[in-house]
């Protein structure tokens, strides 16, 4: 299944692109697209440890179950305010 | 009022939004873009936000704080894009009908948009550098060119 | 800054006064008239001061703020005079690195000036009767004329 | 020796003047100006157990003696903010 996931100042940077789609099997948790994107996008992989994920715009757990279509968002710690 | 913008703070507009007959208190929290951070120089800064979650989570901000205290008025407005030394990136403003709970329900709302709203400030340093804010992270620097 | 005015507060002029670069926080206060007091609505308030006391209090208290927080400004502006519904009686602002201690300031501050600043409201009510405001003390109403 | 007190708020309502100057004897107390004041002003009684008092811009104790023309200010409890 097709998921998209979008990335934001540091990791946007560090992959040079805002976004990223994928093809997951069905199942697949935000703890392996973690680990995924890590393999996709190797300068990623230092700040992936450090990273939230939303899906649509709530706050993730690593073990939460990703949907077909999930609009995905890796959250970098925020700076804000 | 939640509001998510790129033009400069209107401060009075803000102010007005949650004046009312029947608060007697007001507080209004600036941050301000600061000279020295770190003992380093900043010259300019860049904020970018994941807009739409940005404006939920504002907005569960303000529900949550409206559930914690008297709150008759409450305003939430971050500038985002780029910002000059001494420019106001966020601006929180309560009225209650008395004072301790609008310093209370001001103080929890800009602590909790730091913690959670997606939102990322770029320093752009005098030195020409620059780099992302991302605590607990240790960031690598563009060079500005 | 030390101000007593009988002009309405000029918040703008006062946010201003405190920013600078140097300060990455602002918390204004603003106490403001309320219409509803111990279930008993107000008209309108007037507010007599001991002028050169008050001055006085208001600059030592500014002092004792900036010796107890890292304030970079600071602005304590108290109108007089009459005040109708909704208005700002006293404007606090203080700016500071960061911003616990601006809220911290801020409070110490309105908190003080309302124990110490001599200072005096009269109650103006919609029933047509008045009275001074002097905590502690039964004090007996006028009746307007 | 002559001294100054200025009234003001309910202490000036109820007195119907904004001061008033008395001759005290050197030595005498702000305790002692106390008493004086609510035999001077009898619709002031009630109130002067709750007042303090001022010399120049300074709150005072009630056993500061008072100098010869002090100013001295008469400060129901107050309610500014």
């Amino acid at each position: 299944m097709k998921v998209n996931i979008r990335l934001f100042a540091v990791a946007r940077e560090l992959a040079g692109r805002d976004s990223i789609a994928l093809d997951v099997s069905p199942g697949t948790t935000i703890g392996q697209l973690r680990a995924r994107l890590a393999a996709e996008i190797p300068d990623l992989a230092p700040v992936l440890p450090h990273v939230l994920f939303a899906v649509g715009s709530e706050y993730a757990r690593d073990d939460q179950p990703i949907s077909d279509g999930s609009q995905i968002a890796c959250i970098p710690p925020v700076s804000g305010g | 009022m939640i509001e998510l913008i790129t033009a400069p703070i209107d401060t009075d507009a803000v102010l007005r939004r949650v004046a009312s007959p029947e608060a007697g208190a007001i507080v209004l929290f600036l941050g301000t873009t600061r000279r020295f951070s770190d003992g380093r120089e900043t010259a300019s800064l860049d904020y970018e936000c994941f807009a739409e979650m940005a404006r939920g989570k504002m907005a569960e901000l303000e529900a949550e704080a409206r559930r914690r205290w008297p709150l008759v008025g409450c305003a939430i407005v971050h500038r985002v894009g780029h910002l000059e030394l001494g420019e106001a990136s966020v601006a929180v403003a309560v009225s209650t009908p008395h004072r301790q709970s609008a310093f209370e329900a001001g103080q929890w709302l800009i602590d909790t948009l730091k913690e959670v709203v997606p939102i990322w400030k770029k320093e752009n340093w005098t030195d020409g550098a620059s780099g992302w804010v991302h605590p607990g992270l240790e960031v690598p620097q563009t060079k500005a060119i």
